[in-house]
């Protein structure tokens, strides 16, 4: 029962390729499936493995996390002995506040580190949505007798030309070389961003590197630990499905797997609900002609029109003759009479004037910014 | 040391509901499922904290664990505050033998300490079993504006209908100056919505004078009233215009949800100005397959349809398998209709399996009715008007 | 639905402790204010929450509304989460008549129904008259690894007065032999702390057949132990070292203050790592005027202090007024000492005043004590020993 | 019961004078009186007059201040239908984060004051303490049909040589002339950076003085609108004491006059509690040969020296044999045996060792910064 881990989320990772998604919000803050935002599934994650304390280090375009994660009451981190910690940019002297990285992020947040008490801390990016137990990843840990512990995935959807980290291990699961942005990957192991450490260990890891005058994280620390044999870098594979939310595509196909039931049962498990932000919201309306064909479909919505291959945040209306075919909306988004999507990605509060087509392939979905009226 | 409140409210949440079957064997009536995804005390709770009004005692003598596990810390009604909040105040033993709630008003009489800690100015009165949207600020406001002793909020019924009802004589100027418990023959078609706002020192005075009457069945209609109006205290109408339903009988309870398919629908649940708030499950949106089919319905986050719905209301969580249909019911939490299942004109409790081609309710007739936690075998049929349960 | 709980707590907050006198004529026992800005039921909650404990049902038949109060929405302990949190739970009438709770055992047996909403595996039963700190935490890992039916806490005592607590007998491993409820010649000096561990179903099994059994007294002690003993049932014995006193009598509620001003204190409130939690009252810091002063004392938030105290424990919001002086007294908050008032080895309970040249207590004899909201008159003497209150 | 006032305070003056004690905190966030910080205070007094809404601008240095929010829960501001909304500086495309004064601040958080439903909003600076009741200002606001109404003082403490706002008023209270830092003030009256208006009113008024290429509210906004008399800008006298935390001195001032019985019955009144965040200590206790003459002591406070017209803060511990006078020592300050001080103030966490003196003219007393070892 004792709290041994304490999270730390790291929404800086400053991924260009959601265009229009992210020009007001942070990845980490990005809606998903109807009802939630990215961050959650990193949260859920940390709660149902027992962590009560969660820090989240913030990045640029972060007002809308924070409008998000409120007090964080939603998640039950609202409590004296147990609570999520929002760590904003520092911006006092001569810093501006923006990071180079995940090593000057978490070296500027060396308090949080200390004034914890957990002996061992998990820090992940925000960009990946995946499920695991911290604690088995420990135990493996300690099995192990790992200084560190990385996250990888086998799963060949995560691999890019050009970019990631990508792990080469030994039949022990030691990680005996790493990879970064190579044209074409050259092992199978992609890493997650998320790793496993001693809390005191990290203390100590950061202030080398920053002394040594790394810049890097993963490609500088981590990369020498390895590579000089310093440390133990083992290794942890993450079960099942795994989406990295890194472009305009990957989002879109990670939101319509939803649709799938298995991937839904893999996620949504009844003994391990997401929390997210509450709007206290009417349930979904049914009206007239509505036709709904695989959808996922949230408390608020007023259906007339037709629904197909789609996922409606909250309080979206489709108005009746209207069509949305494989295509995400966000919400409060209305999409008037006659109207016709399909491969497209509606920000919140836009809206679809009677008639209007909107009508892209399915690997280049349209994404229409938040507010507008088209 | 608490500090003072202009106003408390006290929710009289009633005893076992025995007019609502075997949907209130397992629950109390306030919290019974309704709209998909609320229980019927989250209208007056929503209406307390949409009002400002921020402390509230829930009198229940029935299945009160169930509705502090409901009500919790307050949180989802922002009703966990330091200074204030909701409590459930089941009648509790004072020594040796402990007594029952005999009347609304002795529900109240047994209750005033509590009243006591806060010292407020004004009490106000809710039943726990009706729908509505009411704002009893105005009708606070009312009530000192007049310099009343006891505010009742009344509306006009139907004069068909108004003999079901206590009834109001008023003069010009709103007074009350009669009050009569279901009259065979009606001077009046103002009835009393059972919403109460009592002066504090007037309620605590006739409370204890009520106590010691003999005879006395210790309800406000019957004693309390009109005990004040022969002790000449200024009694004002309240006049409530809007939606208002008792859902204290199955057939209301269903016409209610049905209420609430209908466009536009008589009380709006999506007005942003006056939440309806109640506690969340957590679940994800509502998920409707290539094969299901859903036509004129409420449909709440986290069910599953593989199958046919229309005209009905789905709670959180419902499963309707592929080849199920469900036309013009109310599915409550979690339930789970089995595959090629027909269920009509149906109210199905919570955590409720319904097998495999099992056939409940009819196109016709009273509403049939399954209890929470129960499993109907494969192939069971169950009539209209019938109900099953454990 | 509620989620399943490993461990749910049940604390016993007992009935009106009469052995406290007048201190408990207005609050429940738990409630009485110690140590300056604590209650005694502080000490359990903070335990609880402190060895990751989040679900507590908090059982009194006497003066619930203060607990209550007290209580809120559990926010002072972390205790007001979604799923868990603290619930009071007084006797509640099941039909014409209720029942006060006849003893320990079957205070819990009424409330059964509590426990099996969370299904927990482990029950943890608690008593509320006590000041310690204690990791639960420990103790249940110590009943899982023995995979006993029930854990018992317990305590050496000094052999001469063992006779006046429950004694346990046991064997090397630590096994329960033998229960004796003050005994007359102790063969063991292991007392029981009323801190039991049951495995659920156990509870359960027991409680169910105690409560069938005809002249049961229903407690645990006398009739639950002794009956599992019987059944040869795997009872162990959880050792527990370190600070704790029952502050049942006026004497001992007494002592427990003072043993506050002790260097080292017997018992470390300064321990970050196990805070004792309590509701926040919002005052200032402390001011000591130019004319006062303070020597070997206890002094809390919003207190004023214009008089002389000395070896005194004084809480929330008291007024020592010039000229007045407090020797070895204990002051509940927001009472005020008057103008040239003495006091000395007393306890002056809540919202006292004290007139002015009182004097109250004296050097020597049994504490002396004024019961809440009290006045006592200028110049009026209350000798040591006594008591006055309203 | 209606809610109709929303408050925003404005943590961003940046007042340099407070040395050592801003830097890393901003003045929203000093510590104040044993157990408060600044900004206590002015949410105090907008929850005291009724206000379930209140914004809070950051600006640099504001890790602290928000670390003291946290999640508004002490302040009974952590619900659904009332709530305290934390502001921090934008952070995206071409903002660094830094505002330029209150008009950016202010038309920066547009959004803010959109979103809000309150008919009025009261904006106040957060580096004045002082008691009101924004209710009667707004009584008098309807009633004298101002278009704005700012608050004033008429207190002679409050006037600085060469900086400050000052008014003059009309006999019916209009402000009829404003004048900015004079060599010497003409005024009596000064101006204590809160006002009170219409929420639509004052977005209007932020469009067009932006619009017009205004950049300093009062000087340039309020100015104008006096200058020009193009608006009804009104005036209301703040009652009683005021405190303006601009320098060391006023901050020492400030906190010393609370050992005046009367000072502290204005401010703490058993109806309008000031909260604060909660530590949870135990009482202060005294042991051996503690001597206390005229002084706050905080909770969790263990004095076994002298400690004499003093403000202490929660967990100070004054040894045997010390001396502390006319000194502010804040929250875990160890002052070892034989330490002697006088006019000092001690920032947390300082350690003073055994028989250092520290002792300055009441004047000019020494400021010891955080965790300094002396």
């Amino acid at each position: 029962m004792k709290k041994n881990i304490v999270g730390l989320i790291y929404t800086g990772e400053g991924i260009s390729e959601l265009k229009e998604l992210t020009r007001y919000r942070s990845t980490a803050a990005m809606p998903m499936l109807g009802r939630y935002r990215l961050i959650d599934f990193n949260l859920s994650v940390m709660i149902h493995s027992g962590m009560k304390n969660v820090g989240i280090i913030m990045q640029k375009n972060y007002h809308s996390l924070m409008d998000h994660l409120g007090s964080g009451r939603e998640w039950n981190l609202h409590g004296k002995r147990s609570g999520m910690t929002i760590l904003p940019p520092f911006m006092n002297g001569d810093r501006v506040g923006v990071y180079e990285g995940l090593l000057d992020a978490l070296h500027s947040n060396l308090n949080f580190l200390r004034r914890s008490t957990e002996r061992f801390i998990a820090v992940t990016d925000s960009n990946v949505l995946y499920q695991v137990n911290f604690n088995e990843i420990l135990d493996e840990h300690l099995e192990k007798r790992n200084d560190i512990t990385l996250l990888y995935s086998k799963k060949s959807s995560l691999r890019r030309n050009g970019s990631g980290r990508y792990l080469d291990l030994n039949g022990f699961g030691a990680v005996t070389k790493m990879e970064f942005d190579p044209t074409i990957p050259h092992f199978e192991n992609t890493y997650i961003g998320a790793f496993l450490v001693r809390r005191e260990l990290l203390i100590d890891l950061l202030d080398r590197s920053v002394a040594a005058g790394q810049h890097h994280f993963s490609r500088g620390m981590l990369a020498s630990m390895v590579a000089n044999n310093t440390h133990r870098v083992g290794s942890f594979e993450c079960p099942g499905n795994i989406w990295s939310i890194d472009s305009v595509p990957a989002y879109f196909k990670a939101n319509m797997d939803f649709l799938s039931d298995s991937v839904r049962r893999q996620v949504f498990r009844d003994d391990q609900p997401i929390w997210t932000k509450l709007r206290d919201e009417m349930p979904a309306r049914y009206l007239g002609e509505a036709k709904v064909n695989n959808a996922l479909i949230a408390d608020g919505c007023v259906i007339e029109g037709n629904v197909e291959n789609s996922i409606l945040f909250r309080g979206v209306h489709v108005r009746p003759g209207a069509t949305v075919k494989n295509s995400i909306i966000m919400q409060d988004a209305v999409i008037h009479r006659g109207a016709e999507l399909e491969n497209c990605i509606l920000d919140k509060q836009t809206t679809i004037r009677e008639k209007v087509r909107l009508i892209a392939p399915y690997a280049y979905p349209i994404v229409v910014a938040k507010n507008l009226t088209i | 040391m608490l500090q003072k409140k202009t106003c408390v409210a006290m929710l009289l949440a009633g005893g076992q509901g025995s007019r609502l079957g075997i949907l209130t064997r397992h629950v109390a009536k306030p919290a019974v499922s309704f709209g998909g995804k609320y229980r019927i005390i989250d209208f007056p709770l929503s209406n307390c904290v949409n009002a400002d009004i921020d402390t509230v005692g829930v009198l229940t003598q029935y299945k009160p664990l169930e509705l502090n596990a409901y009500i919790g810390s307050g949180a989802p009604w922002d009703l966990d505050i330091s200074n204030g909040g909701v409590y459930v105040l089941p009648p509790y033993s004072r020594g040796d033998a402990g007594e029952w709630y005999k009347g609304t008003a002795n529900a109240i009489y047994q209750n005033l300490e509590f009243i006591a800690q806060y010292n407020p100015d004004y009490v106000l009165i809710l039943s726990g079993d009706h729908i509505y949207k009411c704002d009893y600020s105005e009708m606070l406001a009312h009530h000192i504006k007049n310099g009343a002793a006891l505010t009742v909020a009344v509306r006009e019924v139907p004069w068909e209908d108004a003999s079901r009802f206590g009834l109001m004589n008023t003069d010009d100027a709103g007074n009350i100056l009669e009050f009569v418990e279901k009259p065979k023959n009606p001077r009046s078609n103002k009835a009393s919505m059972g919403v109460y706002i009592f002066s504090y020192d007037k309620l605590v005075h006739y409370l204890e004078a009520d106590e010691k009457t003999p005879k006395s069945s210790h309800d406000f209609g019957k004693n309390v009233i009109p005990a004040m109006l022969l002790a000449n205290e200024k009694l004002a109408a309240w006049r409530f215009e809007g939606y208002w339903k008792d859902v204290g009988t199955i057939e209301s309870l269903w016409d209610a949800n049905m209420d609430l398919l209908r466009y536009p629908p008589p009380i709006n649940l999506h007005d942003r100005q006056w939440r309806i708030y109640a506690r969340n499950v957590g679940e994800p949106p509502h998920y409707v397959s290539p094969k299901g089919a859903v036509h004129g319905s409420l449909i709440t986050e986290g069910c599953e349809i593989f199958g046919r719905v229309s005209g009905s209301v789905l709670s959180a969580g419902v499963l309707v398998e592929e080849g199920a249909v469900v036309e013009d019911s109310v599915i409550m939490p979690y339930s789970h209709i089995g595959r090629g299942a027909v269920i009509k004109r149906a109210i199905i409790a919570e955590n409720v399996v319904v097998g495999e081609d099992a056939a409940i309710g009819g196109d016709t007739g009273d509403i049939a009715v399954v209890g929470s936690n129960t499993r109907v075998p494969k192939g069971h049929t169950l009539a209209a008007g019938q109900q099953m349960g454990i």
